[in-house]
């Protein structure tokens, strides 16, 4: 078979303060899988932007088969066969229309000739044999807007498989799926590729990397590293070009300081999805709540942050019931929720870093009379800066410019001024680098050791493993069983997320 | 504001079933037919024939322009330049006819000419200078307005009128023009009108575009849509709209008083927006304007009707809207 | 602030300015304003438009400047035109206290000032003509008619709007009528203000019509003719022509209602609204010139008869009504020999 | 819709420097400076003091409504209600002097307080209903512009009125009162009001909330900020600030006349729209609004100042709007 040779030449673009790519080369064939890599705000996005039309600014040039392109507008990048799922979905789908219709966009925009009318019928019906062959059960006349970010995620992906492309760049696409819907999404991959696509896959997941693709294309502060043969190199070699150091372990000790129990939840139950939860964390103890997708682990967290409506139970922190019924009590009550969706709930995309840093606690700075004081405000945020790590040019700039990686160590940050008693985290590092993870992971036992108590949820169950001392195990809204984290394994824990007894 | 997409926020529980769901859907319907029973009851003429006719011709005008708005609202857009588009439209329909003796043709032909101009003089300052629909439209609400003014001198233009220079004018008003204002023409034309964009949104590649760029517009450019294109077509429909109320008000008063449209920019913005939620499309649609306008129709004339005082009829006017809002949007949490 | 020298400019030199006072002998000019503070109809228009013309044939500036209801926005143009060089001001429909004040500071500045339909209050102020149509005999006028026409015996739809003071007016002779003829009997009544005034009260009597069959309603009194033109575009759509209109003001669509023979509007009481505004410019001119003027003017009121417009050949305007309505928009009210003089020697 | 946030679309490029990033910032204020050079070339009264305070003066109204749409557009909601709850205050204030002889500070608590429960419908249904505020205040607009009608029957109120019994009111209206509406002090109170609003904003704690709220609610929310509180204060301030608008209005004419407040809701929303880019702010400011009022007061003296026609008004007054904006908004891409 010929393939179809991809090269991006000496690419480089920037933006106010930021030269977000310095000369970078990229080189793939069709019919492979293709990783590209790097720690939070490498430039992996912004490269992949730049191959499928979004920025017209850049200079380098594109070559397809030697061909010199020019890919200025997603148009021509879709000519020249080239479509992409971008990292954040919501950029990229229509609320208010279905799925069968956001699934067939670009169907409709580009296959429809001189037909004025759309056939509805018709266009359900292909929507649903896409939907069926990727093995994605949600109903093609639903609405997008009433879908969970996973399945938003599998319509975009369903979108690019209705279309016939050359190269499909998928960023970071299993950040929010499920095992098994990762798992379909690789079958999907594998099936692509046979019929010559290739296949551009960004992850911070290493182990996927290794287990589907067939280069790797390694990037750091805008600049290319490496690129080989995945056969030819190891995690740890990769991880050490990413950072550019080696990575020692990867999760900190475990606090190991453990007091009275302070935080309880008694057969709690929301109007929704929870059912009789039960769980109680001790000072210095971080409490992982395990489960797949789906399993009801963002709603817990949210009920107990005053944003479900619970409908029995309760909830005691240091003895005393608490009333949640928003979350301005719950913060007032010592309560901090780090929530999933960072853009759209945990981050304050138009305003400055340091407004974010503040956001929680900002009576913190203020002098008589609610008048803020702007110098201690802007020390604050500096030091958090300085000792999170966050990449951004300035405590000024607009977190909306940041990478993914560094948005979610401001959604953090910002509870460290608070000061809570309770820390829950929902999936911290979801789109998260190894380097910045470990950071979070980090921050998050010195939380414990400064004796709070932390509630730890995430789908990844070798987090889970890594970082908590005792776990619970959700299944479909109920705890389906309470484990001591160093007397199981993640078979044992796979086995009860799935249902098992 | 935040209206835009109002069906967003919703997080419909599957379980607690769907009261709610259905007065959100059917909300405004309902609203309707307690309406419709109560002024029967308290008056049995309000349901006969004449008087349905009645509420209907009342309505088109505005259902015409609303029509225009809900087009403009369809790309996320907005415009607030239709009252003045169609007293423009008005002023330049009968000024053909009674200064300049043309017919039929011509002056709706210059009307809708004219009223095109000012959708291209927004979409190119939305389009091309980027400035926001709603602030570009203000500015330019004023403008036409006064441009019309300007253009009657500030005068009701009626046939033969006065003219500056002391004469008479001598056009006269085609009988045929005085046909679109009647019974059943009036009706019809906000009938079709309002079929023809129904299906222009909903069933031909251009209107899902149209809802396409309204609901995500990143995603509509980086699906090829050409945006720019849409947004300018929304306009210019959204004026050509405008001007045929106007239109048709003219036919209808057979003069062309000064700003005579204006009054019909907030009755057909509430029409649209109640529109919004008419059988849970979510999303302006011209069915749910045409209901809106009923909406607002039967109102008016049930509290004539009911001889209700003229300065009490907005307050339930405005407590049925904000009713008729409360039954559409109020969720379980 | 201070006048600035008036420009002047050159007349027709043929005619000789004897006789003109003294004010304007010299071929000076002078510069008024009109300041209204109500607008958006054609009684506004044709108020302007005769004000402007009166004032420009007898060779002065005239600039209009209405607030279009606005009345935070009509003292500031008052108080705008204080700073300015102007001599003289016709104000119209300044029916707010505060009126009072700032008419006073025009005066007080040395400005002459005429006002129309505006509050009584104003009679406190020396120097200051008050000129209004005259509401009452308006009224009188139509509701007369009203009732020679039914015998007394009629059930009539009110047609109204409150809080404007010509309206008042005639609501107060609407009331004493009603008081005295008790076989008229109100059924129903609507009224708003607004722009689209006639469309709203189409839609409203249109409605009306279909909660009284036939034989209900005999007659309708509408105060304002935007409310008589909307009710007779209902009765022709409802083909209800046994009920009779009866208003109060007129324009040149009116008149074009009226004279058709089928239409249900067969009187209208009015006064040439483009008359009041020569007539007060005459009086300002009166002013300026030093001459004596009266605290007080009301302007004439006629009945205009839709049978009489439909005998006519010719189509009837608001200028050729003349020949119809005896004496309309011919008042020689306060037009002096010299400014015959004036206007001829200004004459282009 | 998207004039939400207009500086979102900026993707300011350092190297074109920054004539466009210069115009955003400061377009207005130099419109502002070349209107005042135009209009002082033909007519030197215009830069005189005198004609300076007449200006001031006859912004301040609107300056003062607008200040309070400002601050239902700072948690990026929208009130259209404003005009009618002037209207309301202008109402009640001049209705308890004449009618019932009250004494200055009962007439002013009485307006305050009846606005402010228009501020509470207003809230209550946007945050418990979850009703968009847009539609919400259009339908709280013609309910409260139909009780202040209903209140004074569709008339104007004015001292030694006459009474529906026939009697006439004996109320009168306190001298001290009289003072509001004068020059200096309601020159001061729009200062006042500008400056505490604007030192509110953006140097206390509640204010960076209201713009955190308006940037991203659900962000907020889970940050702890109690979003319904804020909502709450910001429906109340803006009619708060509205009634203040009505009480200075009824303390400059004397009276009440129905719909008074209602022509100020165009003026407002455009001045606070204005006030968007000035100095860069990229959100609404108290500011930037008192900027967008002096545009609009400065073209509105001036045009009478040139003896531009009224009706040809509009069109200077809407072409140079447009032009402010364009200045504004146009991006070198
Ligand atoms: N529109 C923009 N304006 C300004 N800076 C930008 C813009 N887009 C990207 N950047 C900057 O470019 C750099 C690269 O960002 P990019 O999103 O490509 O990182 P990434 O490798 O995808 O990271 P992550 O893994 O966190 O998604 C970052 O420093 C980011 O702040
Ligand atoms: N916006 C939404 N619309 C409809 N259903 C939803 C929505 N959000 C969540 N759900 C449903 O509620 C259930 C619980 O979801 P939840 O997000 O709590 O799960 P989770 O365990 O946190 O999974 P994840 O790993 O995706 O966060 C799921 O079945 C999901 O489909
Ligand atoms: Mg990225
Ligand atoms: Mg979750």
């Amino acid at each position: 078979m010929i393939h179809t040779v991809l090269k991006m030449k000496e690419v480089s673009i920037e933006f106010p303060g930021v030269k977000a790519l310095d000369s970078v080369d990229f080189t793939m064939k069709s019919g492979t899988t293709h990783a590209l890599i790097g720690a939070n705000g490498a430039g992996k996005s912004t490269l992949m932007k730049v191959l499928s039309g979004t920025y017209d600014h850049y200079t380098g040039e594109i070559l397809i088969d030697d061909h010199k392109t020019n890919i200025r507008t997603p148009k021509e990048a879709q000519g020249c066969g080239i479509q992409i799922v971008h990292q954040e979905v919501d950029t990229a789908l229509i609320p208010n229309l279905t799925v069968g219709e956001n699934i067939m966009l670009s169907n409709t925009v580009n296959g429809m000739g001189k037909r004025q009318f759309v056939r509805w019928k018709d266009l359900h019906k292909k929507a649903t044999v896409i939907l069926n062959s990727l093995n994605i059960h949600v109903s093609s006349k639903k609405l997008v807007s009433e879908l969970t970010l996973a399945e938003k995620q599998m319509v975009l992906i369903a979108r690019t498989v209705s279309t016939d492309c050359k190269f499909l760049i998928l960023d970071e696409p299993t950040a929010p799926l499920s095992h098994s819907e990762t798992k379909e999404l690789f079958r999907i991959v594998q099936e692509l590729k046979a019929k010559d696509v290739g296949i551009i896959f960004i992850s911070h997941r290493l182990p996927e990397i290794f287990e589907i693709c067939d280069e790797i294309t390694i990037m750091r502060n805008g600049k290319l590293v490496s690129h080989e043969f995945v056969a030819d190199t190891t995690t740890g070699k990769v991880v050490e070009q990413m950072l550019g150091r080696e990575l020692q372990e990867q999760f900190p000790k475990k606090p190991s300081q453990i007091g009275e129990k302070i935080f309880e939840v008694n057969t709690l139950s929301d109007t929704d999805k929870i059912r009789n939860i039960s769980l109680s964390v001790h000072k210095g103890e971080i409490v992982g709540i395990a489960g797949l997708v789906g399993a009801g682990k963002t709603e817990f967290c949210k009920a107990l942050f005053g944003e479900a409506k619970i409908k029995s139970g309760e909830v005691k922190l240091r003895g005393k019931v608490l009333t949640l019924s928003n979350p301005y009590q719950a913060v007032k009550q010592g309560i901090a929720l780090v929530p999933e969706e960072r853009r759209k709930e945990g981050i304050l995309v138009m305003e400055s870093v340091a407004t974010n840093l503040t956001a929680a606690n900002l009576g913190a700075f203020t002098r008589p009379f609610s008048f803020l004081n702007r110098k201690a405000e802007k020390q604050k945020a500096l030091e958090l800066i300085d000792s999170l790590g966050i990449k951004t040019p300035s405590e000024e700039a607009r977190v909306q410019n940041l990478s993914g990686g560094n948005q979610q160590k401001i959604a953090i940050g910002k509870w460290l001024i608070a000061d809570a008693d309770v820390y829950i985290f929902d999936e911290p590092t979801k789109g998260v680098d190894v380097g910045a993870k470990k950071d979070i992971f980090e921050l998050i036992c010195e939380l414990a050791q400064r004796g709070k108590a932390i509630i730890y949820a995430s789908s990844e169950l070798s987090e889970i493993m890594g970082i908590t001392n005792r776990l619970y195990v959700l299944y479909d809204g109920q705890v389906a069983k309470e484990l001591e984290t160093d007397l199981t394994n993640e078979e044992e824990l796979l086995f009860y997320s799935t249902g098992g007894n | 504001m935040n209206q835009s997409n109002p069906v967003q926020a919703s997080n419909p529980s599957k379980r607690t079933f769907d009261l709610f769901q259905f007065l959100y859907k059917y909300g405004t319907i309902l609203t309707i037919f307690i309406l419709i029973i109560v002024f029967a009851i308290s008056n049995p003429t309000f349901i006969q024939g004449n008087n349905l006719i009645n509420i209907l011709r009342s309505i088109s005008i505005v259902t015409i322009i609303a029509i225009g708005i809900t087009i403009s609202l369809s790309v996320n857009g907005f415009d607030l330049s239709v009252g003045s588009v169609a007293s423009l439209s008005n002023a330049i329909v009968i000024s053909m006819f009674v200064w300049f003796s043309q017919n039929t043709f011509i002056a709706i032909f210059s009307a809708i000419v004219a009223s095109l101009l000012v959708g291209v003089l927004n979409s190119f300052i939305i389009v091309k200078l980027k400035v926001p629909d709603m602030l570009i439209t203000l500015a330019t609400m004023f403008i036409v307005q006064g441009i019309a003014l300007t253009y009657t001198k500030g005068a009701t233009v009626s046939q033969n009128m006065v003219m500056p220079d002391g004469t008479f004018s001598t056009g006269i008003i085609s009988p045929i023009f005085e046909k679109i204002g009647q019974v059943p023409w009036i009706i019809l034309i906000m009938v079709i009108v309002v079929v023809v964009v129904h299906v222009f949104l909903n069933f031909t590649k251009h209107g899902r575009y149209m809802y396409v760029i309204g609901g995500n517009i990143e995603a509509a450019r980086l699906s090829g849509i050409p945006v720019n294109k849409y947004k300018i077509a929304a306009y210019l429909l959204s004026a050509l709209f405008a001007s045929i109320g106007g239109i048709v008000l003219a036919s209808r008063v057979m003069t062309a008083e000064i700003n005579a449209g204006s009054p019909y920019l907030m009755d057909s913005v509430a029409a649209a927006f109640i529109g919004f939620s008419v059988l849970g499309a979510g999303k302006p649609n011209a069915f749910g304007t045409f209901i809106g306008a009923v909406l607002i129709g039967i109102l008016q004339n049930g509290l004539v009707m009911m001889s209700v005082p003229y300065y009490a009829m907005d307050i339930v006017k405005g407590t049925v809207l904000a009713f008729a809002l409360a039954l559409t949007y109020y969720k379980t949490k | 602030g201070e006048t600035t020298e008036p420009e002047k400019r050159k007349g027709n030199p043929d005619v000789s300015l004897e006789n003109v006072p003294e004010r304007f002998a010299g071929g000076e000019r002078a510069k008024i304003k009109v300041i209204r503070k109500i607008g958006g109809d054609d009684h506004t228009a044709q108020f302007l438009a005769g004000a402007k013309e009166e004032g420009e044939a007898l060779g002065f500036q005239v600039d209009v400047f209405t607030a279009n209801g606005d009345t935070a926005k009509f003292h500031d143009a008052i108080a705008q035109g204080l700073e300015e060089d102007y001599d003289g001001f016709i104000i119209s429909h300044g029916d707010d206290a505060a009126t009072v004040n700032a008419v006073q500071k025009l005066v007080d500045a040395g400005k002459s000032v005429v006002t129309f339909d505006s509050t009584e209050k104003l009679a406190q102020i020396e120097n200051v003509t008050l000129t209004s149509q005259d509401d009452e005999a308006l009224a009188t006028l139509a509701l007369d008619q009203l009732i020679k026409d039914t015998n007394g015996e009629a059930n009539i739809v009110y047609l109204w709007v409150d809080g404007f003071p010509p309206m008042v007016r005639r609501n107060q002779v609407y009331q004493e009528k009603l008081a005295s003829n008790s076989g008229i009997k109100e059924i129903e009544r609507f009224g708003v203000a607004a722009a689209d005034t006639s469309v709203k009260t189409q839609n409203a009597v249109a409605a009306m019509l279909n909660k009284h069959p036939k034989g209900e309603i005999d007659a309708i009194f509408a105060t304002w003719d935007a409310f008589a033109i909307g009710a007779a575009r209902a009765i022709k759509e409802a083909g209800r022509d046994e009920i009779k209109i009866y208003g109060i003001d007129v324009s040149n669509a009116d008149l074009q209602e009226m004279q058709d023979k089928s239409s249900s509007w067969k009187y209208t009481a009015a006064v040439d609204p483009k008359l009041i505004g020569a007539v007060d410019m005459r009086l300002l001119a009166k002013k300026l010139a030093g001459e004596e003027t009266p605290a007080t003017y009301n302007l004439e009121a006629s009945l205009i008869s839709g049978e009489v417009l439909g005998k006519s050949d010719e189509p009837i305007n608001m200028v050729n009504l003349a020949d119809t309505v005896e004496g309309w928009g011919q008042s020689t009210a306060f037009e002096e020999e010299w400014m015959k003089r004036l206007k001829e020697y200004y004459k282009k």
